[in-house]
């Protein structure tokens, strides 16, 4: 059985078996997107964070954003994978990739997966600020200042 | 009454105290069950900004609540 | 002295330093492009081919799309490579990367550098065909069936 | 006259038979230059499609030829 296209990592993860996965004899195009923990979050200093994920039904939406852009783009393949747990700034936090024969959809599907992954999966970050205070993120809606 | 666990996540389990509680309720819907939920324990969001899952897959606030069920309230998620 | 953003490599080349030159604390959000060799082209069954570069120039005129990148969006970092000589079909033929602290520009940027290094960096196919032929690719203008 | 050394690439190169020759030419710029390799070579790119660098660097179709300097016609490029 391959493996799933999207999935929880509570541990790093490496991306090489991510980026084979991709391979396709027709894909000439391949478009990916690594989110790393930032040393600032809107202007405010960051020392680490913590991601927590309702992981049954995170790996069940996230299952479902590849399929469906799988359904809405022109691509070959796609996969992601989210951390959770402590991660230190730098960490990567997410991976996103899609192939395609041509780069338009590989770029398209790419972008729109990790939108929708961010919107959508219930993941939620807990981040520790450099003057000690500590908070959740429960943003109003998608907020223009996230990576 | 039905018996159901609640589970909470992220600011919602801070605020609980637990990831998850047993709870046995008459409440008529998701909504109510929350309701009830966020007077026990203080929760800041308001059930507008929130969604709701049932055993693992997401529910409609105004479904019933079924006896032995896991019932998940999910904050705004901030992953990626 | 680090080295340059923009490379011809006359060999298959490692992505991991392409990747770690990306890093940065501040940096986010990374995207990047691998361009490869695909099985077809229009159509056409594609048994290999052959990239050739005016290497001087080529490199001059890289590192010249990656400044102006740097300049025209907010990125953090940038760099590119691309594979002169013989590459067989799936082989990794260019290799792009942009980071920043947010995933707009680091996708803008990717995209950008991308298709201007297709339409201005003096680098050129030659196709052999399933059917024995073999061809230049000169297109009139940046030829959308190119991945 | 000026001397000078042509570079060609991809299908130029292959229809010249050579990746450069050296030349002695009364052309006046570089439009001119090329105009006397097309003849030579029979290279079916007409000017339009092309550009030129002069000792590796991009140069103008309107610039003169420099005696010494080293003259690349750069075909329709197709990297990616």
């Amino acid at each position: 059985m391959p493996s799933p296209r999207f999935r929880i990592a509570d541990a790093p993860f490496d991306i090489a078996p991510l980026h084979a996965r991709l391979q396709h004899e027709r894909a000439g195009a391949c478009a990916s997107f690594e989110g790393r923990v930032r040393d600032h979050n809107d202007g405010r200093p960051v020392r680490g964070l913590r991601y927590e994920a309702y992981v049954e039904l995170a790996e069940a939406e996230g299952a479902r954003i590849l399929d469906e852009a799988l359904a809405r783009f022109d691509i070959l393949e796609a996969c992601a994978v989210h951390r959770t747990g402590e991660l230190a700034i730098g960490e990567l936090a997410v991976w996103v990739g899609a192939s395609a024969a041509h780069r338009d959809a590989a770029f398209e599907a790419c972008r729109w997966i990790i939108d929708e992954v961010k919107a959508r999966v219930p993941i939620w970050k807990h981040e520790r600020y450099a003057d000690g205070e500590a908070d959740w993120l429960h943003p109003c809606q998608t907020d223009p200042s996230e990576p | 009454m039905a018996r159901v666990t609640l589970l909470y996540f992220a600011s919602l389990r801070d605020a609980a105290g637990a990831a998850s509680e047993p709870l046995e309720t008459a409440a008529p819907d998701l909504v109510a069950l929350y309701a009830e939920a966020q007077a026990r324990h203080g929760f800041a969001l308001p059930v507008e900004r929130l969604r709701v899952a049932v055993d693992g897959a997401f529910a409609d606030w105004r479904d019933a609540v079924r006896d032995g069920s896991e019932v998940a309230f999910i904050p705004p998620v901030s992953g990626g």
